[in-house]
């Protein structure tokens, strides 16, 4: 177990796990919850435990659309969405992590896609 | 004689301060006057007397005798005199400088009071003659003359210059101290000075006022005077008479609980108060009348009794202007006096 | 000890009325809610107990604050002392005021049994207002101040 | 009207309706007087005295008088009334026992305010249209009569006699416009540093000679709490500046809500300490926070301080919230 | 010279964890009159009070001093403690080390200084105690109880029962509570209305019971056994001697679409009405905010058909004041509102309902008589999603941070029902925990899920969405199979937690009676008190001091009852000996005293007194009634002489503490 690794999340998320009831309610209320391997209380409770690893490697923490419904909703102000975030901050500060380059943006825009997400996937997906 | 001329007052007074503390009376924003230490600025007032009196640099109103400091159950006991420094009283009256006299007579006979003593030993007093008396002067009633004070050191005034004189050892010592400032002067004008003040206490209204009726045998003429109910009457047993008083001399000893230990200290008292020299049984003194009647009882009876005739009174007029309902030893004496 | 800034501590006395006050402080401690050791109770009956006297001797003594804590407007429990007690003590603290005493070193809250959070919070408050003034000196007793 | 008192007095004296009459007796200057208790005619003839300085109150004398057997002609300056009509609300005189006749009021004089510019060897004054004529040993001086007058005089709040049997002059009424809390308002109006240096200054000419006290009407204590050994917080002396403090706070306190503002307090104190500035911020206080109220004004009405509104009243944060820093 | 005795509890660690106990037995063993010095695990206990014991006896001590907590607590322990000893009670004094210093401090150098200093105020003050002897104050033999629901109709019977008089103060318009709209109880699902208005009928033919309904305790006086009680009788319209309960009014008032509490607001009433057919009183209340006459002046219809005359249209407020020995507070509960819930539509979607709203659709005397059907278009429900702890154990400020209890068990008993009842219905109920501690509760619970096959999901709600065919898109998490799941459902049913009544703070004010931040009321002590308030002759019954179900909250006011019975027993009670007394010698007379004095125990007489200078003086002196006065010490304050003081707070004591603590 990442024990420096665990305490960078809980320090840079400024949540208390242990607050944690798993009562479920956020992932019930995840609008992502079918997209993501791992859910909001899986990242909870996962870090809890120190299982941080799995999180950083798994693509669920870029589908975390951060509309903070979990957060709203959680009935012990546990905020799961600043543990994903957290994590994924953890991922993406690693050398060469990030998940999005600039290169990689013209393939991927569409008509559709309003500036702003193309902005909030920038701060989301890159150091 | 030497002088030294009025408008070089200030450095005189620098001079003598820069060697040892320096008090003298200063005017108040009210209009009165009253001790004070000096410092550049300070000038010299022209009130004919303070509203307290000198006694008070000898034998304070409140003055720490004691400690006991507890730690736990211990006690450890402590004596809070410091060191003490020289110090000078300027322009003290005749009649505060005979109060000294008769505070004299009470600390420095067996048994000393020490902290009375230092206070003696350490302290000059220079003193003013008078040359504008007040109504309320009776300071010949009592032998004094207001023109040629007593004290360490006298000075005059001719409205130009002030004259000294050492009259004790310690005054010469002062006047030493000051005399490169010092020059030999004419004192022509100021015998005609002291002559119109003598003039003028003659025409006060109680320029006629005699103590010769009273003293230490007429116990019994006054004791039991039908007059004291009638002068008691309105006495409010206040201490002001007492405390602006210059001989009076009683204190009473308290102790003060500091949450770390007791201070025991001493304070003036008023024969005044409903509980001065209480005892176990309660006071000695029922009634206002019996205070009253102590107070100057002492003055004009006891204490002459006890002090070969000394009276127990200065006649400076403090009493007479201070008192909240106007009673004093004057109108006492006039009518108490059995010719 | 030489006080300054960082090490002043103040003693702050607190009279609480046995009913609301004194339980509420009861409350806040079985809540485990933490304020200043600075803070030391009394007891009252009521806060029309406290004599002006008391407030006095307080800062004789050393305090740098007093706090007097009664029932709410309404809810005393003897029905009317804290009305008079709300009389008294403005008029008290004007005074001192009128003398120039900092008015930060006096306050009055009304804390009902129910308000132990209040309490803590009132009291942690208190002290950190009293410890800006710094000490007491305006209305200390020289000869009680610890050497 | 010192003529007609004394006629009037002798008046009352003979036809048995009073045994005694309390006044004011001369004394060995021009501004001397003593409370007095006159028993015979010929004592009222040769001593009896009202002038511009019969300034003291004599309401408190009567605690003692009105229970003395017989009945005490009782000559009162509208102030006095008032104080007289509090004692009376106190239980503290027997209200039958005493023939009040309302006398007109001041202003009085102060004889140390002439001292204080310096005219001394006083023989005579007299007051000619508002003019002092003063005569004495070193020659006649004058000055204007209004720089002489008492302070306590200086603020009348009121000419009206709250009670009396008997009214000689003119019926005088409240002073609304007084301006007796003129000086009160600008010291509040100072930094606390300010007024803490100004009382400071004030108080530490205290010599507590406790004149103030044992003159006040309202300090009418069998035993005050400053000489009870028992109290705690008995001292003979001011033996430091918070022991100054104290004792005037406390004073104050004690007499709030029941002092008249009668001004004596000042006029008695030997070091001219301001003390009726005390009292008077209680009752501007008392004013301003619970409605006006005037001490003595009736027997009936509940003090301030033995009274409140619940819903009304503010909280002691009002300090913190009004006048200067 | 005294001879104190200093007594220092650990409290097991409650004390000892953060208070060095020993350095303060230590340090005060230090201070000037103190020959003994201890500490010891548990003051309070038997062992600890002989220790007590038999240092008085042991040492001759003239004071003792507990430090330990708070006074409120134990201080009557260690009184009597010292009693038995042979020293006065009086002699006591309590330095609070617990819950004003160790349970509020971390660091144990400042505890342990602050605990010492705390000790040497105790010490000051036990200096100067004066032994003190108690008097008798009568007690008046009736009861009041406050709520009219099933805790306080069983606490007025068991007091009747004893022979004491008792009257009950209900807000409503009949007594009966919560427990009248239940439909079952659990776990033996028998009919709430068959057991409740048995008991309801018994309290109103009971003679010794006295039952003020739709009325309000407005103030509150007085003390343990001796409170004055004002209550206001809100104004009926409707006499309430002459009402015969009839209804003929109700059924000729043309105001019929007035929403019904009873229902929950799911059908409307008249603006007459009686809330239930079972209601006691059985008589009719007229809704000034509906009825026309009341509101306009026109109609007057039901004053026309009343054959008993009792329609009275100018009836007012009336107030009543009412001595009682003990006062039982019995003021309930309610469900929280829902409103902050966006995610559960309860507002906009009329099929989203509370369980307490499911109780009356499921009800006989409900909107449907007794059929379920969905709100909305009165349809059959096939499906319905049961939703746990809504606003309990929530820790914002939406919810409740604690677990409202009685919700897992009730929410098992509704799901059982309608699978009985329906068995064409499928029944999902999401939970976090299930709770189910209590006699037969879990046998319960597991017959819901093995005999009636309710599809318990562990995991929260997280969304609910009305959809526009009809149905409720209900997402939630399974928890336990790791997957998002979304039920079509037809109803969905809130468990939402429960609060105290809206009531009951400005009612706890009144009668000086804590509460925690819950607005439950605080109990003397939690373990070993749990009937009583700490203000005494004040006692807790049911829900408004925790939540409860049925079989406890009726075991709570039998409990409550017994407790008052006890005090109503007493013919006296030993009152308070720390009352005000005045020095006669000091006394000046001014009443200023008389003016403050709250309860009338001062008076006045003209007393002789010889003077100093031997004569007889007549003053008018104060004295205070003893067993009038009950010591807050107002007189103190404004007498300025100093001759009145306040026995055990005397100004000597007060300010030796106040010296201790500034030291």
């Amino acid at each position: 177990m990442d024990n420096n690794l665990k305490e960078q999340i809980l320090r840079s998320s400024g949540v208390n796990v242990l607050k944690c009831m798993r009562c479920g309610k956020c992932s019930g209320t995840c609008p992502s919850y079918d997209e993501m391997e791992y859910h909001p209380h899986q990242f909870v409770y996962m870090v809890e435990k120190g299982d941080i690893q799995k999180l950083m490697e798994s693509e669920s923490i870029y589908k975390c659309l951060t509309c903070f419904a979990c957060v709203e909703r959680c009935p012990r102000n546990v905020e799961p969405a600043k543990v994903v975030e957290a994590v994924r901050l953890a991922a993406i500060r690693q050398q060469g992590n990030n998940h999005l380059t600039p290169v990689q943006i013209p393939g991927m825009l569409d008509e559709d896609l309003p500036q702003q997400a193309i902005v909030t996937a920038f701060r989301k997906y890159t150091k | 004689m030497l002088m030294i001329s009025l408008d070089r007052l200030d450095e005189l007074f620098a001079a003598v301060a820069a060697k040892q503390t320096l008090y003298l009376p200063a005017d108040r924003e009210d209009g009165q006057a009253e001790y004070r230490r000096w410092e550049d600025g300070v000038k010299l007032s022209s009130r004919l007397n303070t509203v307290r009196s000198a006694k008070d640099f000898f034998f304070p109103q409140t003055e720490d005798l004691v400690e006991f400091k507890m730690e736990g159950k211990n006690i450890e006991v402590i004596d809070p005199r410091k060191e003490s420094e020289d110090f000078v009283v300027f322009g003290v009256r005749a009649c505060d400088a005979r109060s000294f006299t008769i505070l004299d007579k009470v600390y420095l006979v067996e048994p000393v009071d020490s902290y009375y003593k230092t206070r003696r030993d350490h302290g000059t007093v220079v003193t003013m003659a008078c040359t504008r008396p007040e109504e309320t002067c009776f300071c010949r009633t009592f032998g004094i003359d207001p023109t040629a004070p007593e004290g360490d050191c006298a000075c005059w005034s001719d409205g130009e210059s002030l004259f000294f004189r050492a009259n004790t050892e310690k005054g010469e010592k002062f006047v030493d101290s000051i005399s490169s400032l010092l020059d030999e002067g004419d004192t022509e004008k100021l015998e005609k000075i002291n002559e119109r003040t003598r003039d003028v206490l003659s025409k006060m209204p109680l320029a006629n006022l005699s103590a010769e009726n009273f003293g230490g045998d007429k116990l019994n003429e006054y004791f039991n005077s039908d007059k004291w109910g009638e002068l008691s009457e309105a006495c409010l047993g206040c201490g002001t008479c007492t405390f602006v008083c210059p001989t009076c001399q009683c204190y009473d000893i308290r102790d003060f609980d500091t949450g770390h230990g007791i201070k025991r200290f001493r304070c003036w008292d008023s024969c005044m108060y409903s509980d001065f020299t209480k005892m176990a049984h309660g006071n000695p003194r029922l009634t206002q009348l019996e205070r009253f009647r102590q107070r100057f009882m002492h003055k004009l009876v006891y204490f002459p009794a006890n002090n070969n005739g000394e009276f127990g009174c200065v006649g400076c007029g403090r009493c007479l202007s201070k008192c909240p309902i106007s009673m004093n030893i004057v109108k006492v004496m006039k009518a108490l006096e059995v010719k | 000890m030489q006080v300054n800034d960082n090490n002043f501590e103040p003693v702050i006395v607190a009279f609480c009325c046995n009913w609301c006050s004194y339980a509420g402080a009861d409350l806040s401690g079985t809540n485990r809610l933490n304020y200043p050791t600075n803070v030391k109770i009394i007891r009252v009956p009521c806060s029309c107990r406290v004599n002006p006297m008391f407030i006095l001797r307080a800062f004789q003594r050393g305090a740098d604050g007093v706090i007097i804590c009664g029932c709410h407007p309404g809810d005393c429990h003897y029905t009317s002392g804290n009305y008079y007690a709300r009389r008294r003590i403005t008029l008290l603290y004007s005074m001192l005021d009128f003398l120039g005493i900092e008015r930060d070193r006096t306050r009055l809250e009304w804390v009902s049994a129910a308000e132990g959070a209040k309490f803590a919070a009132t009291m942690e408050s208190f002290t950190e207002q009293v410890k800006a003034l710094g000490p007491n000196r305006r209305l200390e007793d020289l000869r009680c101040r610890k050497q | 009207m010192q003529e007609a008192m004394i006629n009037r007095a002798k008046e009352l004296m003979a036809d048995g309706t009073v045994s005694r009459v309390i006044g004011w007796k001369r004394g060995e200057f021009a501004y001397d007087i003593t409370p007095a208790v006159f028993e015979t005619a010929e004592e009222i003839d040769s001593d009896f005295v009202c002038d511009d300085f019969t300034a003291a109150n004599v309401s408190k004398y009567l605690i003692k008088e009105s229970r003395k057997e017989g009945r005490i002609l009782a000559f009162l300056k509208p102030c006095d009334t008032y104080s007289f009509n509090q004692l009376i609300k106190e239980h503290r005189i027997i209200r039958e026992n005493v023939y009040v006749i309302g006398i007109p009021g001041g202003p009085k004089l102060d004889a140390e305010k002439l001292k204080a510019r310096g005219i001394t060897g006083i023989l005579g004054v007299r007051n000619e249209k508002g003019t002092l004529h003063i005569d004495t040993v070193y020659g006649e001086e004058t000055m204007p009569m209004f720089e002489a007058i008492l302070g306590k005089c200086e603020n009348c709040k009121s000419t009206k006699h709250v009670v009396y049997d008997e009214l000689m002059g003119e019926e005088g009424e409240v002073i609304a416009d007084s301006g007796r809390f003129d000086r009160v308002a600008e010291l509040e109006n100072m930094t606390a540093q300010q007024r803490f240096e100004f009382w400071r200054e004030q108080l530490s000419k205290c010599i507590r000679c406790n004149a103030c006290r044992n003159v006040c009407p309202a300090c009418s204590c069998e035993n005050c709490v400053f000489d009870n050994p028992d109290s705690g917080i008995s001292n003979k002396a001011a033996a430091d500046s918070f022991e100054e403090n104290n004792f005037h706070i406390i004073r104050a306190f004690h007499v709030a809500g029941r002092c008249t503002d009668c001004g004596e307090c000042s006029r008695v104190c030997p070091q001219n300490i301001p003390l009726h500035l005390l009292n008077r911020k209680f009752i501007k206080d008392i004013n301003e926070l619970y409605g006006e109220y005037q001490a003595g004004e009736d027997t009936t009405s509940r003090a301030p301080l033995t009274n409140y509104n619940a819903d009304e009243d503010c909280e002691p944060s009002i300090v913190h919230e009004r006048g200067a820093e | 010279m005294q001879r104190i005795g200093v007594f220092v509890c650990h409290c097991g660690t409650n004390i000892a964890a953060t208070v060095d106990v020993k350095a303060v037995a230590e340090a005060l063993g230090h201070e000037p009159g103190v020959v003994i010095s201890q500490d010891y695990q548990y003051m309070c206990s038997e062992s600890g009070q002989n220790l007590v014991k038999d240092a008085i006896k042991e040492h001759n001590l003239s004071g003792i001093v507990i430090c330990s907590c708070s006074p409120r607590m134990h201080e009557n322990t260690f009184r009597k403690a010292a009693a038995a000893a042979g020293l006065n009670p009086y002699l006591v004094e309590i330095a609070n080390i617990r819950e004003q210093c160790s349970w509020i401090h971390r660091d144990i150098a400042t505890a342990t200084e602050k605990a010492i200093i705390l000790g040497k105020a105790a010490v000051a003050k036990v200096h100067l105690n004066t032994p003190l002897t108690s008097m008798e104050s009568p007690v008046v033999k009736r009861a009041l109880v406050i709520g009219g629901g099933i805790a306080g109709i069983q606490t007025a019977l068991d007091i009747a029962e004893a022979g004491f008089d008792v009257d009950i103060v209900e807000k409503e318009a009949t007594i009966g509570g919560k427990m009248a709209q239940i439909d079952k109880t659990f776990p033996t699902l028998d009919c709430a209305a068959c057991i409740l208005t048995p008991k309801m009928v018994e309290a109103s033919q009971n003679e010794k019971i006295h039952i003020y309904a739709f009325s309000e305790v407005e103030a509150v006086k007085g003390f343990v056994g001796n409170f004055t009680v004002k209550i206001k009788r809100k104004a009926r319209y409707v006499d309430e001697v002459k009402c015969t309960g009839c209804g003929a009014c109700i059924e000729k008032c043309p105001m019929k679409k007035v929403p019904n509490e009873f229902n929950m607001g799911l059908d409307n009433r008249h603006a007459v009405y009686i809330p239930f057919a079972q209601a006691v009183p059985k008589i009719a209340t007229i809704d000034p905010n509906y009825c026309m006459m009341l509101k306009n002046g026109k109609c007057g219809l039901c004053s026309k058909v009343c054959a008993a005359g009792a329609i009275d249209y100018k009836q007012q407020d009336s107030f009543i004041e009412e001595k009682y020995g003990a006062i039982v507070v019995a003021t309930g509960f309610n469900p929280i509102k829902l409103d902050k819930y966006d995610e559960f539509s309860y507002n906009t979607c009329p099929d989203v309902v509370t369980s307490l709203e499911l109780e009356r659709l499921m009800n006989a005397a409900g909107p449907n008589g007794g059929t379920l059907l969905r709100p909305s278009d009165k349809s059959h429900p096939h499906t319905i999603v049961f939703v746990q702890c809504v606003g309990s154990r929530c820790s914002d400020e939406k919810g409740k941070p604690y677990c409202s209890k009685i919700c897992c068990m009730y929410t098992a008993k509704h799901a059982m029902l309608i699978r009985d009842k329906y068995p064409d219905t499928e029944v999902y109920v999401f939970y976090i925990d299930v709770r189910t501690p209590g006699k037969n509760f879990d046998e319960f619970y597991r017959r819901a899920v093995e005999q009636y096959n309710v599809h318990y999901i562990k995991g929260m709600v997280g969304k609910v969405t009305p959809k526009s065919d009809g149905k409720i898109d209900v997402q939630a998490s399974d928890l336990l199979s790791n997957e998002q799941l979304h039920i079509d459902a037809d109803m969905v049913v809130l468990a939402a937690a429960i609060e105290p009544d809206k009531t009951a703070r400005p009612l706890a004010t009144m009668l000086t009676t804590q509460m925690d931040t819950n607005d439950f009321f605080t109990e003397a002590h939690p373990k070993l008190r749990p009937v009583e308030s700490a203000t005494a002759g004040i006692f807790l019954s049911g829900a408004c001091q925790g939540p409860k179900d049925i079989p406890e909250t009726v075991a709570q006011g039998s409990a409550a009852a017994a407790k008052a019975i006890g005090l109503l027993c007493k013919n006296s009670i030993t009152c308070n000996p720390c009352v005000a007394h005045s020095d006669e010698l000091m006394c000046n007379g001014c009443s200023s005293c008389e003016k403050v004095r709250p309860y009338g125990a001062i008076t006045y007489s003209d007393k002789e007194f010889r003077m100093p200078d031997r004569t007889i003086a007549v003053r008018r002196v104060a004295s205070v009634n003893p067993a009038v006065c009950q010591g807050c010490g107002a007189c103190t304050v404004a007498c300025p002489s100093g001759a009145m003081d306040l026995s055990g707070f005397s100004n000597s004591q007060i300010m030796a503490e106040v010296d201790a603590i500034c030291k």
